[in-house]
């Protein structure tokens, strides 16, 4: 991995923006039984101002343990996250305490994450509670606010969680994310857990709610029409390390790793006349993350694959404008 | 007689604490044989149920089976004792579940899970049953069958779980395959390899296969016919061809519509069918999908439509193709 | 120590090695085979619990006499009618100042491996359980020879061997030649005859003892010189005696065996008895022994016993420093309602100290003094006003009574609280704790009230009212009465009955007056035994005899 | 399915356009997630059955004593051992005393130990296990440890110790039944933190900035709550049934006070003379009570499971 | 796997030793003495017995006595019997508590996994209502009056068996009935809300897709799966039962381990406790080693690894 000083700088775009947060080499590992499960490898990743970068990859690839290094619930076992060009981890109490104002995380069980023992105006209240936000009749007030905001009733506010359906609960957890008005949300699989019929409603309202406050997302899906459509870039990730990013209109076309082919193709389209499409079909499981394979871990899978896949890490290149990937077939 | 399955008029309720759910009220759909026929629809609108019924896996009670009838190759399943469904399940009908991690028993070899259905419905001996399990499990591309057959589920990857569940139900080549949400728990790269793997399989065996799923590309890349079903009741029936291009109910337009395609653009926002299906404790007399129907009407209310030819090989129940609603628009 | 112990043969099948220790009958333990014709005599008896030691010197307390009475004879014996007889000695002689006493065996007596039995044997068994380096607990039962408290409590880390054995020499047994023993006394006592009868003067056979320390711990080896001997020993579950042939007096012998059983559950043994798998039964389950009594049950015997059941109080602790109060107390309970409702054993209302069985110079020691005291419940109350006015106190305040726990020691203390509260208009609190907890806070002085008992260790009016001389080790009342003290003294110097006997009466007089302990009931050994059981007897200070005991089933 | 077409007036084919407004809303009452709970509960006819009998055990307990104008310690030698009669309901004990009395007021205490033993293993399993969880790590295995320990050593030994060091009495025996009570509850608790700290809400309360007493306060306590009240329900009659077990040993409630426990014990010779009713009435109601809360905390532990929740 | 039971060895090591030093403050530190009877015994004696002993030397010293003896697996003596020692006492009374408490154990599974699934099977119908009124009684009426019971019935009144002691095997069925009463209603409870929990399982649906018979299905699948729990309760409840019930021995005049704890406690006779509470944490160790190795055959999901939970 002696690329990891380079990554940093191939990965600030030419825009000139200054990065709302900069990810540079983040590194998680989980100690299980003695053993380095390594979850997610070497990251780094610019998200700007009131974008969407989606983040897809496979079940257990470490999409949502980025996310969650990223805003500060796991510590990083290596690497530095910069939000507002302050390194965040050194924080810790009360600057901790405030960065949580600032990024929030909405998550993927609309079942699990509402407590099931308290009301919509206790959930949405208890993120105005522990910043001491707004109290008594304002406190309600801004409830009712933030419900209405995310289209539910006034009414609902005295209900519980299991009364409403998916698509109502995901839509309370965006409004408990939203009552500390952040400017960054990680959005972990907000819509895996939802009927397709519903899954449009909260879509449309994230992005509404974007498009009124600014929002900057981090969405994190393995359903790649729906992260195609709601992001402006896309990373690709498979078993904890960086795969391919581009803008999502590119990555679609112009598909540059092996692995962001075979997912392109594998997705379902819609359309019985794309029926008999000519697909990319991927053999063999994800390896297990305590042992990933040497050199490029997607070389198992990869129909290209070569003998120097497993001798060395591909290095994260910029191989077309803006668009990066880590590929020993493009060097 | 072309149709493996005719679901005809099916009624189910299950008997609760809270009162009676009916899961399934009034569902007709056929199954042609050598085809695959998809049925979609939002969670909870009893497509397991249906599915369940078939094999008559339902626990009674709680479940009971209200009305009509299930006739497979013409015999009614519903008149069948217990004795003969054993002899069906698994042998004329097999089934797949959802879940790959728990639909197989964790204490048992995978081998012995998938011998335990040929010794059951073949005569054949232990020795011939696991060849047999062998091969099977080399049939649905399981690596080295010889080692993975002495080895538990746990030490299978979730695909891998999903295509042993796949040689258990094809261990005695039934003629119908019931496959409920195969594919859901599983990642779409796996997804593609098992949908793939069924398309085959169907391809040399001749095997007919209702496929239950809610995900509408894979209906459309997989399936011949649709029944949509909503809140315990089917909507609209038809070729995939015909549903997909020409949806005559508003439910099915709305599903379409609510999934964004790979080359949507942006700015195209979805459009989401509105609030939850409704309520099977108590539903109301009239068309299940009036409250979130953007199209209802007065009729729709009080009145539930009838299930009416559309042409082709569609049906639906929707009061818009009433000859009164045309007049009025 | 000597206890690591090569017992682990215990667990073999025990029916086997019997043939050294037994002549000539049947080893098996069916009661198929017969000896005389008829079914083989064996008396299925309750030990209640596991004996600490079958050896006579090591032996304490009652589980291990039981056994140990039919195992073993003494210098002498307690008739069937309580009076002392020749046992192992055929005749003795003593000294005109009581100190010597000389006891000649009879000749023709063996140990059960036909040894014979030597003074040497009696005199070793004594000093054996006198060395302080045995641990024997009840080596105090010897203190009355002369040097034996000397030699008994040697400092063993101090004093040297040969001190030891100085020390030794100098304790009063002499065995004279093989037939005679001489013992001298430290004091004058006139119960020493009596004394002779109990274990720890039973002897041991010396070779077997030198050769095999740990003889006594299993039937396998064990000798012994009584009318019975050790057949099978199944540790905490059975002790199988078997009729000695090796004794003097065997004719009279006409049981087979004896099966003591060691189950501790009072209401299991009598369910078994009931089921006719128990011949004879002590104790029995108090509420049993209400019912047969009040039913006359022909089963049903009560034997009389040489206990006293008391209450201590603690004289130096206020009001109870008050004898006026401590009367008042005592009188304000109705010993007899108490032993007819409550104790229900048939024992006798405690009004001294000294319970019945013991005889004066003339006749009876209790019959002779008489009741000491009166219950009287006008008088108590006045009693109790007058003693808490000499107090400065207007009320009694609320005291515990301390118990050690057990049903009926519950049973005793729950209806005197009630009579005290009824009568008196005094509270109490109950507290039960475990025995040794009450031993503890007796010693320290930490109780009011405590239960407490005495077993008479001898038959003589001396074993009870020695008790509470000044710092007396048993005065847990921690009363002190210069009068009672140089009574006891007189009585324990002088060889004149009469004097004797009228100092014990004068002192339990001033005891009763002061009342630092409250009797309230002699103890009865209540027990059932089936009819066809014949010829038993009860000693007062032993429990029932089956030495010459028959059993005679139609 | 509508045959009779001829009904269908052209009105009726008028567009509706209010209609989404209904399809937010929520037609069932709101109800709590106690209500929901107490709603299932109430289902449970067994489970109901326990409540009944706990309450009315309860009552019975305060009222009972004083009923039928006898005390629970007063003798009377003239009426001992009597059979159930006209005075007294439940016959007399052997020193004359009136068992329904003191079977109600041995309800009293017995009662009292079961709530007060499960209430402090309660407190000290959940502050206990409630600490080892949140831990984790050395801390946490440290824990688990000693009260691996703790459990190995001799349950009567802490008890007579405890008996000796503290005055004999009520709050004694109920220390002592709580001596290694709180283990099982402090592993409950533990493990019921281990799980709820996966969930996503408690996470998501992190994420919010909440401190670890806040989460304890307001999301674990709250969520692990049920399978430990099931917990404590079933405390409070192994409480009780292990103070008669004491009580066979000796180590009981003082008399002449009287649990259930000494109660029976103190009658357990009185069958070997065929008064069975004394042992029957302490015993037949600690088994009522051992039911009625197994039935009660069985009920509840259905009512509060989360999968037959709908 | 051997490294696993190495490991295990060493913690079971430091919980005895830590068990041991517990054990041994707390016994010193309970008011009473071993030689103490009603009345005092003359100063010397108690001297005597004390130096016998070695009670009188300092705590410390006496700790480390002890544990070098017990180094040598000698329990020591006991201070209330001059004929049996501590080992005596376990080597005659660990075989029958052994013997009495496998057969309880026996009864108890065996009752307790019908009752279990039979209950579970019927739910809510009448077989479950009955067995659950069975496993209430067995949980809710104590030993000491279910034995009392027991033998003034059983025994005395229909005179089917004997009242007591341990002489033959029909003597035996009273006591092992009595004990096993209350580990067999827990069994049943436990068997019936995993046997349920498993019936509602996927993979009794897939069991019941293939085919299968109902009670092959509840053999081959259910059964198995659901015993998963009851295994883990296995290792104290056999803990419990094999080293002895103080109570039932004793009402059923049992030679058995139980008592050996109880009295020893009560007759402060220091040896017998340690003993006991050595060989009690002992098996209860071993027991709970052997479960989770049992775990493994019956769960192939559970590895042994270095982590112990
Ligand atoms: N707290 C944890 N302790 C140990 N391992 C963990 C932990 N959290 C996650 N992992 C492991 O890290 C890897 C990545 O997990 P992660 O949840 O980030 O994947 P994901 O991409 O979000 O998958 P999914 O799509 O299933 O949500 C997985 O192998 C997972 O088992
Ligand atoms: N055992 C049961 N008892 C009571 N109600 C049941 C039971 N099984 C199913 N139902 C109800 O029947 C209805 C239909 O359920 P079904 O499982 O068929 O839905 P589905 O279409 O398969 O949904 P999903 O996509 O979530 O699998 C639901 O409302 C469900 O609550
Ligand atoms: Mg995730
Ligand atoms: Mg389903």
């Amino acid at each position: 991995m002696g690329s990891k000083e380079n990554t940093y700088e191939a990965v600030v775009t030419k825009e000139g923006r200054e990065p709302l947060l900069q990810v540079k080499g983040l590194t998680k590992y989980f100690k299980v039984n003695k053993q380095h499960l390594k979850a997610v490898e070497n990251v780094s990743l610019d998200i700007y101002e009131g974008e969407t970068v989606g983040l897809v990859g496979e079940s257990g690839c470490g999409k949502s343990t980025a996310g969650r290094t990223i805003i500060r619930l796991h510590k990083p076992t290596a690497g530095d996250v910069y939000f507002n060009g302050e390194d965040i981890n050194q924080y810790s109490g009360k600057k901790l305490k405030q960065l949580r104002r600032e990024i929030q995380m909405i998550f993927q069980d609309p079942y699990a994450s509402l407590n099931p023992r308290m009301t919509v105006e206790d959930i949405i209240g208890e993120a105005l509670d522990i910043h001491g936000l707004a109290r008594g009749k304002k406190r309600k007030e801004r409830i009712l606010e933030l419900l209405d905001l995310v289209g539910l009733d006034a009414e609902h506010i005295s209900r519980f969680p299991h009364e409403f359906s998916g698509g109502q609960r995901q839509r309370i957890g965006i409004a408990r994310a939203l009552a500390v008005e952040p400017k960054f949300i990680v959005c972990d699989e907000p819509i895996s857990a939802l009927d397709v019929s519903i899954q449009a409603q909260v879509v449309n309202l994230l992005q509404k709610l974007q498009k009124q406050m600014g929002l900057t997302y981090l969405f994190i899906a393995h359903d790649l029409s729906m992260v195609k459509y709601i992001s402006d870039r896309i990373l690709v990730m498979y078993l904890g390390n960086m795969m391919e990013l581009a803008s999502s209109d590119e990555l679609h076309e112009n598909p540059l790793h092996p692995y962001t082919q075979a997912l392109l193709s594998a997705v379902p389209v819609p359309d019985p006349k794309l029926k008999d499409r000519e697909r990319i079909v991927v053999s063999g499981d994800v390896p297990s993350p305590l042992n990933p394979p040497s050199g490029c871990v997607f070389r198992t899978r990869c129909p290209h694959a070569m003998d120097i896949c497993a001798k060395q890490v591909p290095e994260w290149k910029e191989v077309r404008e803006n668009h990066f990937t880590a590929c020993h077939l493009y060097e | 007689m072309s149709n493996i399955l005719e679901v005809k008029d099916l009624v189910v309720s299950f008997h609760t604490f809270g009162g009676e759910v009916q899961a399934v009220r009034g569902v007709n759909f056929s199954v042609p044989k050598g085809k695959t026929v998809a049925i979609v629809g939002e969670s909870g609108c009893g497509k397991s149920v249906t599915a369940k019924s078939i094999m008559q896996l339902l626990p009674k009670p709680p479940a009971e089976y209200k009305q009509g009838e299930i006739l497979f190759n013409g015999d009614n399943i519903l008149a069948k004792s217990e004795r003969d469904m054993q002899r069906i399940r698994g042998n004329e009908i097999g089934m797949i579940f959802q879940d790959p991690m728990t639909s197989l028993n964790p204490t048992t070899k995978v081998g012995a899970q998938i011998t335990e259905g040929i010794l059951k419905h073949k005569d054949v001996s232990r020795k011939e049953a696991r060849s047999q399990a062998i091969e099977l499990l080399n049939l649905v591309g399981i690596p080295q069958p010889e080692k993975r057959v002495d080895q538990y589920p746990h030490e299978f990857s979730g695909g891998m779980r999903q295509r042993a569940m796949i040689a258990i139900s094809l261990a005695c080549e039934p003629d119908l395959l019931i496959a409920d949400e195969p594919t859901t728990a599983l990642d779409v790269t796996i997804q593609a390899q098992i949908l793939k793997l069924m398309k085959d399989l169907q391809n040399k065996t001749g095997t007919s296969i209702i496929l239950i799923t809610h995900d509408l590309g894979v209906v459309a890349e997989t399936c011949d016919h649709v029944v949509v079903m909503y809140a315990g009741q089917v909507i609209e029936t038809g070729t995939v061809e015909e549903v997909f291009e020409t949806p005559q109910h508003p439910y099915t337009k709305g599903l379409m519509k609510s999934v964004p395609r790979l080359d949507q653009d942006k700015k195209q926002p979805l459009i989401p069918i509105i609030g939850s299906p409704p309520d099977l404790m108590d539903p109301t007399e009239g068309c299940p999908f009036f409250a979130r129907c953007e199209y209802a009407m007065e009729v729709c209310r009080d009145h539930n439509p009838s299930f009416e030819y559309m042409g082709g090989n569609q049906h639906a129940s929707c009061w818009l193709h009433h000859p009164l609603a045309k007049a009025s628009e | 120590g000597c206890f690591s112990g090569d017992s682990e043969d215990v667990t073999k099948d025990d029916s086997t090695d019997t043939a050294d220790t037994s002549t000539d009958t049947d080893t098996s333990e069916d009661t198929e085979s017969t000896n005389d014709g008829g079914e083989e005599k064996i008396l299925h008896l309750n030990n209640s619990s596991e004996p600490g030691a079958l050896h006579p010197g090591l032996a304490e307390g009652t589980h291990d006499s039981w056994p140990l009475n039919h195992l073993f004879e003494g210098l002498t014996k307690k008739s069937p009618d309580g009076e002392v007889e020749p046992g192992m000695a055929e005749k003795w002689e003593t000294s005109e100042d009581g100190l010597e006493w000389t006891f000649f065996l009879k000749q023709d007596v063996n140990w059960s491996n036909g040894d014979p039995v030597t003074a040497e044997d009696f005199k070793y068994a004594w000093l054996h359980a006198l060395d302080p380096n045995v641990g024997s607990s009840y080596a105090y039962q010897l203190y009355y020879l002369k040097g034996a408290t000397e030699y008994n409590s040697a400092d063993i880390e101090a004093v040297s061997d040969e001190d030891l054995t100085k020390l030794r020499e100098e304790v009063g047994i002499e065995a004279v030649d093989e037939k005679t023993l001489k013992v001298t006394l430290a004091q004058p006592t006139p119960y020493f005859l009596d004394l002779t009868s109990f274990y720890t003067y039973f002897p041991i056979n010396k070779n077997v003892q030198e050769e095999n320390p740990e003889w006594y711990q299993e039937a396998d080896g064990y000798v012994s010189n009584g009318a019975f001997t050790l057949e099978e020993w199944k540790h905490k579950e059975s002790i199988t005696l078997k009729k000695n042939e090796n004794y003097y007096d065997k004719d009279q012998i006409n049981l087979d065996g004896i099966n003591f059983l060691m189950i501790e559950e009072a209401s299991t043994t009598w369910q078994m008895y009931r089921n006719g798998e128990l011949d004879f039964l002590y104790p029995l389950p108090q509420d049993v022994v209400g019912q047969m009594s009040e039913n006359d049950d022909p089963e049903f015997n009560i034997a009389p016993d040489l206990a006293i059941y008391y209450y201590n109080f603690n004289t130096e602790k206020k009001p109870f420093n008050n004898a006026k109060v401590r009367k008042a107390l005592s009188m304000a309970i109705n010993r007899e309602d108490l032993v007819e409702f409550v104790a229900q054993g048939g024992q006798q209302p405690a009004y001294g100290v000294v319970p019945e069985g013991i005889n004066d110079v003339d006749g009876d020691f209790r019959q002779n003094g008489g009741a000491l005291f009166e219950s009287d419940l006008e008088k108590a109350k006045a009693l109790l006003a007058e003693g808490l006015k000499e107090e400065g106190m207007d009320s009694m305040d609320e005291f515990v009574i301390l118990y050690n726990t057990s049903e009926g020691h519950q049973a005793i203390a729950s209806a005197i609280q009630e009579m005290w509260r009824k009568n008196l208009d005094v509270s109490t609190k109950l507290e039960n704790v475990e025995f040794q907890v009450k031993l503890d806070r007796e010693k320290a002085g930490d109780f009011m009230v405590s239960r407490a008992g005495w077993i008479g260790d001898y038959v003589d009016p001396m074993t009870f009212m020695d008790l509470w001389v000044t710092d007396g080790p048993y005065n847990d009342a921690n009363w002190s009465n210069t009068e009672y003290d140089s009574l006891i003294e007189k009585a324990k110097t002088t060889m004149d009955a009469a004097e004797r006997m009228d100092a014990m009466h004068q002192a339990e007089q001033i005891l009763m007056d002061e009342m630092p302990v409250m009797p309230i009931y002699f103890y009865t050994k209540p027990f059932t035994v089936k009819p066809y059981v014949k010829d038993i007897y009860t000693p007062i200070n032993k429990y029932t005899q089956f030495h010459y005991a028959d059993i005679e089933k139609e | 399915m509508m045959k009779n077409n001829e009904q269908l007036t052209k009105e009726m084919f008028q567009k509706v356009h209010d209609n989404f407004e209904h399809a937010e809303k929520i037609n069932r009452p709101s109800v709590s997630y106690w209500a929901d709970v107490w709603r299932r509960i109430k289902e449970n006819k067994l489970a109901m059955l326990g409540l009944i009998l706990i309450i009315s055990l309860s009552i019975l307990a305060i009222i009972g004593p004083y009923i039928n104008g006898y005390s629970y310690y007063e003798q009377n030698f003239m009426e001992k051992n009597l059979k159930p009669n006209a005075e007294h309901w439940f016959g007399t004990d052997q020193l004359g005393r009136d068992i329904f009395t003191r079977v109600w007021y041995g309800a009293r205490i017995s009662l009292f130990i079961g709530v007060m033993a499960a209430l402090i293993d309660f407190l000290v399993g959940i502050i206990y296990g409630g600490i080892s969880g949140m831990a984790s790590g050395r801390t946490d295995n440290i824990m688990m440890r000693i009260a691996e320990i703790l459990y190995a050593i001799p349950y009567l030994l802490m008890v007579i110790l405890l008996m000796v060091v503290m005055e004999q009495g009520l709050w004694t025996i109920i220390l002592a039944m709580t001596l290694t009570g709180w283990i099982p509850m402090a592993r409950l608790v533990r493990g019921q933190v281990l799980q709820m700290k996966e969930q996503e809400f408690v996470q998501a309360s992190e994420a919010l900035g909440a401190k670890t007493g806040w989460v304890l306060r307001k999301h674990m306590i709250p969520n692990t709550m049920g399978p430990i009240l099931v917990n404590v329900t079933l405390t409070v009659p192994t409480a009780i049934f292990a103070e008669a077990t004491l009580s066979f040993l000796g180590l009981g409630i003082p008399a002449p006070q009287a649990s259930w426990g000494t109660m029976a014990n103190d009658a357990l010779d009185s069958i070997l003379v065929g008064n069975f009713y004394q042992l029957f009435f302490p015993a037949i109601l600690i088994s009522l009570t051992m039911f009625a809360f197994n039935v009660f905390g069985d009920g509840l532990r259905d009512a509060l499971d989360p999968k037959l929740r709908k | 796997m051997f490294r696993y039971t190495l490991k295990r060895l060493g913690w079971a090591i430091v919980t005895l030793w830590a068990v041991i030093t517990i054990t041994f403050l707390l016994m010193h530190s309970i008011p009473g003495n071993p030689f103490a009877k009603e009345g005092t015994m003359p100063e010397a004696v108690y001297n005597n017995l004390q130096h016998y002993y070695n009670l009188d030397k300092p705590l410390v010293v006496q700790y480390g006595l002890y544990l070098k003896q017990l180094a040598q697996f000698d329990f020591g003596p006991s201070l209330k019997s001059k004929t049996i020692t501590v080992n005596d006492y376990i080597v005659n009374g660990f075989p029958v508590s052994l013997h009495l408490g496998m057969q309880a154990l026996v009864i108890a599974i065996a009752f307790g996994l019908i009752f279990g699934v039979i209950a579970s099977l019927n739910r809510n119908r009448w077989p479950d209502y009955v067995s659950m009124v069975l496993s209430i009684i067995g949980i809710s009426v104590p030993s000491f009056i279910l034995a009392t019971f027991l033998i003034n019935f059983v025994a005395v009144e229909w005179g089917l068996l004997p009242v007591a002691t341990w002489s033959s095997w029909s003597h035996t069925v009273l006591p092992s009935v009595s004990l096993a009463m209350m580990p067999m209603a827990y069994i049943a409870r436990l068997m019936r809300s995993s046997m349920l929990e498993v019936l509602g399982q996927d993979y009794i649906n897939t069991a019941r897709a293939k085919g299968i018979a109902k009670h092959m299905i509840i053999f081959k699948h259910a059964i198995r799966n659901a015993i998963l729990p009851v295994v883990t309760v296995l290792g104290i409840i056999t803990a419990n039962l094999v080293t002895g019930s103080f109570i039932i021995e004793q009402i059923f005049g049992i030679p058995g381990m139980g008592e050996m704890f109880v009295k020893g406690i009560f007759n402060r006779d220091y040896p017998v406790i340690l003993g006991s509470t050595i060989f009690y944490a002992a098996i209860l160790i071993f027991l709970v080693f052997i479960v989770d190795i049992a775990y493994t055959f019956i769960d192939p999901r559970i590895k042994i690894t270095g982590e112990s939970k």
